[in-house]
């Protein structure tokens, strides 16, 4: 059976949860901060598809606290290397792009960092940022991934590789493959599994016969762990964790139950496959409404500032969106640039 | 007859074979309470019940290894593969596999197996959610490729294809499913597997093509006649078995042709097709063969630009024709 | 983890182990009689192939009892379809090919029962003994297996199908999509792994991190067991039982820890990569060796009736493979013939 | 010089290269101490270690996806594909990914791999040991496709591929391995991609192929020389870039031209060297495009007559030529 791991209790009186993983209170109002921008972007990015100037997008609301804590785990580790999926808007934000790239590459301008608007939005490379992630072919980035990680141990470097698929995507055979070779190869990746139940209208018991995706990394010779991934603080502790033994012992595969509060994409109408209530019910647990609420407790954040970082948020969402939609598509000319490296 | 859009008439072609025949079953990812991403089954699972439409776990392989299968024993599966991109985990049941059972068993056993394939670009879809596969299959011995273009050919060819005893890979371009309209027949019928369609006759130029490109080439040929040139149109709409006579005929009537697809041009389907006519219709050609394909970059780019660049569009296929009418 | 399945245990008095298992003493000696056969028919396979008149052979020896112990339960089921693997050598003579057949097989003649000649020996499909294996890509089969389970419940027929590869097939992706679509479905399958700790050459510590491969079963919501697979008894007894399981409960992964007394196949060379007397000690299991012991400790064969066994067994290896010999290959005017079915 | 045969050739390029550079690292099943099942890799594990000569589990899918990621991190990985009919499983990650790696991350990364594949028949293989794979990478964007017929050719163009920064398919015909032999230079030596070489110079008829075909090309050109035929024999090397303009040159030269390839003929590479030739040298032609290649059933069978019938030889090229010839 995985293990369960959990956040540092709450009921402990201090120090609070973020003094107790390592952030300072200007650190976790940062990744507040951001987690707000976040949203504000993928609400304005569903809006603009809405308007046709968008032509497709996947949302991370749901998924952010799983995202912003196992990257603020990679970032305070300093020597991670991530391989995302297409869910991880959030992730993918809040490792340092500037708004407009973000808005470029869903319009699929000049300018997308990660394709240059060869490819769905967020789809490619940011090597800025040590992300890679090549496509949306489902699960195709975890061998890619694991290789990565074998030739920083060939190269006896420090690098951890964190590789994000979602539940479905756990049924692809190259995810037995992938951890499978890593398991034999003792190589430094953490595999995380975000689990929201769906892929796409597929709920979990049409996937599979197992409660957790985690159990299987003992098929693998390694350690399966389960955390609530709609907690922060829960999200970062496992990632840390997950960091150091990677390095230390090997693979390990973490799951993050998460909720996936939109459709599957902007495509998508999830209507016709999901009771009515779930998502209501789901949206209790939002992170950008649970990190307010235990800033506020704790009194890192009053009502105005949370306001005025919502303003905030928004005139940068306005200014992003209007530069992006004025700036050109690439040129019809470069069609046949980089098809092969020189 | 009612006018229906192609992904209306993929819908009632499965829904009448499954009413039909009891083997038949459809199995994929989101075929069930959703649908299937495209809806075109819309209404199946309500229908038909879960046994006969199986939301899969999302892994191609087992989609197809899964329906080779159950086709060994008698059914008859139509396995959806999402958007053409995600076949490739299947490769290896269907370029490996499939087509090899009834040859490499020496006939002892069948494959009664559709595979149905959303695909084709100029909807947005970038690098991974375009692609042209159907060159692939194509190349490969005991496969039978099927490409239609209209709504009557889709529902014709794929009632054909479902009673076929053999693995068929229905390829439906996922532009046409709502963009293209067209009246089909309410009483049942089939349209044979193996058998091009000139859609429209013409003496001076032919063009050769097939799925969503037909419709540019017959607003080409329309813009042209008014030009005084004469152009017959033929849609392969089978691309294997390959009706090479349909091909050859028009050729040797008019001495010139264009090929157009827009899948990229090296190695593509258009290549045999220009091989075969080089070999059998030499002596009438009059100018070289022509070939209006997509470049050989990895299917349409997402930017709107770059997604215009690299399809072939009416205007360019006119412009092909026109030259090679004063060849 | 596993369960391990024993088979009766050899301390008892009597009734002896066949008694138990309802084999009489006619049909263990009958079971012997086909090792012997099939050890004969292998032998001179090998030898054939040193001589030029057979391509290529795959070799079964020190898996016998494991793949015959699986045909018995099989058979005494009556339900059963097979899709074994390549190295099923035994497994495929024991259903009823007369060695006649065999040979043909082995040299690509005319009356081949698997491809009429156009495959390796073995591969296509003996319907009338229900077996199909298309093709020897290794794990290829599992998820056709898969299917026709599917579809057997489906047709809501009595069918069990047993599906068989090595533990070196295991690492393809494609047993874990197979095995994780029959535990949702449940699907009356049981799958059969022999693991004989290599595939070619790679040991099985390159292969996998993990002791048991039947481990894996519960990462799909199934049972798996680990059998010795060098006791004929308890490979009868555990597949007996997987059957009955399967049936009412689904799938099941078999594991049946296995050795490989010759090299991969006549093309192959194992010295290069294995211990000198790891064969030699392996031999010492040797199904052909425990049965007649076990045979004779019981009064059931005498060394007479082993002689004339053996006679026996040769004259017809002898007798096959010069009718084989004589058969032509299939007219090459049949090159095209069942490309595609009518 | 020393005489080589192919299999030596491709081994000494592979252990020059992983001295040269210490990126350069071998991944596979049995490439270890088994030294690969036709012993490519004969001595590495003892020479370069575990680390660089890696047994793989067996799982195609994986060695492909692994060494294209340790390929983002700047190793040059080959990968063993045992037999060209196990590439399959990978095609997720051949097709589908590795050629669109530099396209699709607008120049961001480049993926120095070489997947090493042993293909073709005509060695008793049978359906699941022969194929021809070639066609379908060559129709791949994004992927160099190169497939050497002599033992010099295989090493210089291996070398090449090795230290190329983009993914090339390097199709290596087994029954060249120990059957064909020739010098091969002592000292460090490459040959560049996307050049054919005119094997045999001529002036009355071309004929066009690769791999273990250009042998027998060139000893049915030798027979038509006793009667008058002067042919010349086009190796393209590397199927991908094509080298259209040594195809082009040959055939204005001659007029006439066989292309002959041991793939199935519907959709093989022969057919976009036809098409090419159909629309670059039309006014050249005297006679039309021959093509002499396998048949469209999956690939050689098991049986000796159906293996001969199935493989085109230098008698049947001959006769091709003799008719060409006589146009
Ligand atoms: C190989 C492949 N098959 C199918 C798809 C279509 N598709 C995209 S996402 C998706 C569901 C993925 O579900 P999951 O892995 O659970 O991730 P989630 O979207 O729930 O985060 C599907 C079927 C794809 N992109 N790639
Ligand atoms: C997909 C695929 N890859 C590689 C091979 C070559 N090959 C044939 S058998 C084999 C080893 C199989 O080992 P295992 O599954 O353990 O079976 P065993 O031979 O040990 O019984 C390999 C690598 C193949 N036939 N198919
Ligand atoms: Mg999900
Ligand atoms: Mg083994």
């Amino acid at each position: 059976m995985a293990r369960v791991s959990r956040a540092p209790s709450t009921e402990t009186a201090l120090p609070t949860k973020h003094k107790q993983l390592g952030l300072s209170d200007d650190e976790i109002l940062g990744i507040y901060n951001k987690l707000v921008l976040i949203r504000a972007i993928e609400e304005r990015i569903w809006a603009l598809n809405r308007q046709g100037k968008v032509p497709i997008a996947a949302s991370s609301q749901g998924h952010e606290a799983a995202q912003l804590g196992s990257l603020t785990a990679a970032q305070k580790d300093g020597s991670c290397f991530l391989f995302p999926y297409y869910r991880d808007v959030a992730l993918k934000i809040a490792v340092g792009l500037e708004p407009e790239q973000v808005m470029r590459s869903f319009m699929g301008k000049v300018g997308d960092p990660y394709s240059g608007g060869r490819q769905f939005p967020f789809q490619g490379a940011d090597l800025p940022h040590k992300i890679i992630q090549i496509s949306n072919v489902v699960s195709a980035g975890v061998t890619q991934a694991t290789g990565y990680a074998l030739a920083g141990k060939l190269k006896h470097e420090e690098t951890v590789v964190l590789c994000y698929f979602g539940e479905g995507g756990s049924s692809q055979g190259e995810v037995h493959e992938a951890m499978n070779f890593a398991g034999v190869h003792n190589l430094p990746i953490v595999y995380i599994c975000e689990n929201n139940r769906y892929a796409i209208s597929v709920p979990q018991n049409r996937q599979m016969a197992v409660g957790n995706v985690a159990d299987r990394a003992e098929s693998y010779g390694f350690r399966g762990v389960v955390v609530d991934g709609m907690d922060f603080f829960a999200s970062l502790q496992a990632t840390s964790d997950a960091i150091l033994h990677a390095r230390s012992q090997g693979p390990i595969l973490l799951e993050m139950k998460v909720e996936r509060f939109m459709p599957h994409t902007t495509d998508d109408d999830d209507r016709r496959y999901r009771p009515s209530n779930e998502v209501e019910t789901a949206r209790q647990q939002d992170p950008v409404l649970t990190i307010a609420d235990y800033l506020k407790v704790h009194g890192i954040l009053t009502d105005e500032q949370l306001d005025s970082m919502r303003n905030e948020a928004q005139e940068k969402v306005d200014e992003a969106t209007d530069s992006a939609e004025a700036a050109p598509p690439p040129d019809a000319s470069t069609i046949h640039d980089h098809l092969f490296a020189s | 007859m009612a006018v229906k859009s192609v992904i209306e008439a993929v819908r009632e072609g499965m829904f009448e074979e499954m009413c039909r025949d009891p083997d038949v079953f459809l199995l994929g990812e989101d075929v069930g309470p959703r649908g299937g991403v495209f809806l075109a089954s819309q209404g199946f699972y309500e229908e038909f019940g879960r046994d006969r439409i199986i939301d899969t776990p999302l892994a191609e392989a087992s989609i197809v290894g899964i329906a080779l299968g159950a086709a060994y024993k008698g059914m008859r599966p139509i396995a959806e593969i999402q958007f053409s991109d995600f076949i490739w985990p299947a490769a290896n049941q269907l370029i490996g596999e499939a087509g090899r059972v009834c040859y490499g068993t020496n006939g002892n056993l069948s494959v009664p197996l559709v595979v149905r394939v959303p695909y084709g670009g100029g909807i947005r879809g970038g690098l991974f959610h375009s692609q042209n596969v159907e060159s692939y299959f194509f190349h490969t011995p005991g496969l039978k490729v099927v490409a239609p273009s209209t709504p009557f050919d889709a529902k014709g060819l794929l009632k054909s294809a479902i009673r076929d005893n053999n693995p068929v890979v229905f390829v439906e371009h996922k532009k046409t499913y709502r963009m293209v309209r067209g009246e089909v027949p309410d009483d049942d019928y089939v349209l044979p597997l193996g058998v091009a369609d000139v859609k429209r006759a013409g003496s001076g130029v032919t063009v050769v093509s097939y799925g969503l490109m037909v419709h540019y080439c017959l607003e080409a040929a329309e813009a042209l006649s008014g030009e005084g040139v004469d152009v017959e149109v033929v849609d392969l709409r089978t691309l294997k078995p390959l009706d090479v006579d349909t091909i050859l005929d028009s050729v040797r009537k008019t001495g010139r042709v264009l090929i157009v697809h827009e899948d990229n041009i090296t190695g593509g389907v258009g290549a045999e097709v220009a091989a075969r006519i080089a070999s059998g219709a030499f002596d009438y050609l009059d100018a070289p063969i022509g070939r209006l394909c997509g470049p050989d970059v990895p299917t349409m780019p997402f930017a709107s630009s770059l997604e215009e660049a690299y399809m072939p569009s009416t205007e360019s296929i006119a412009s092909e024709l026109r030259n090679l009418a004063a060849y």
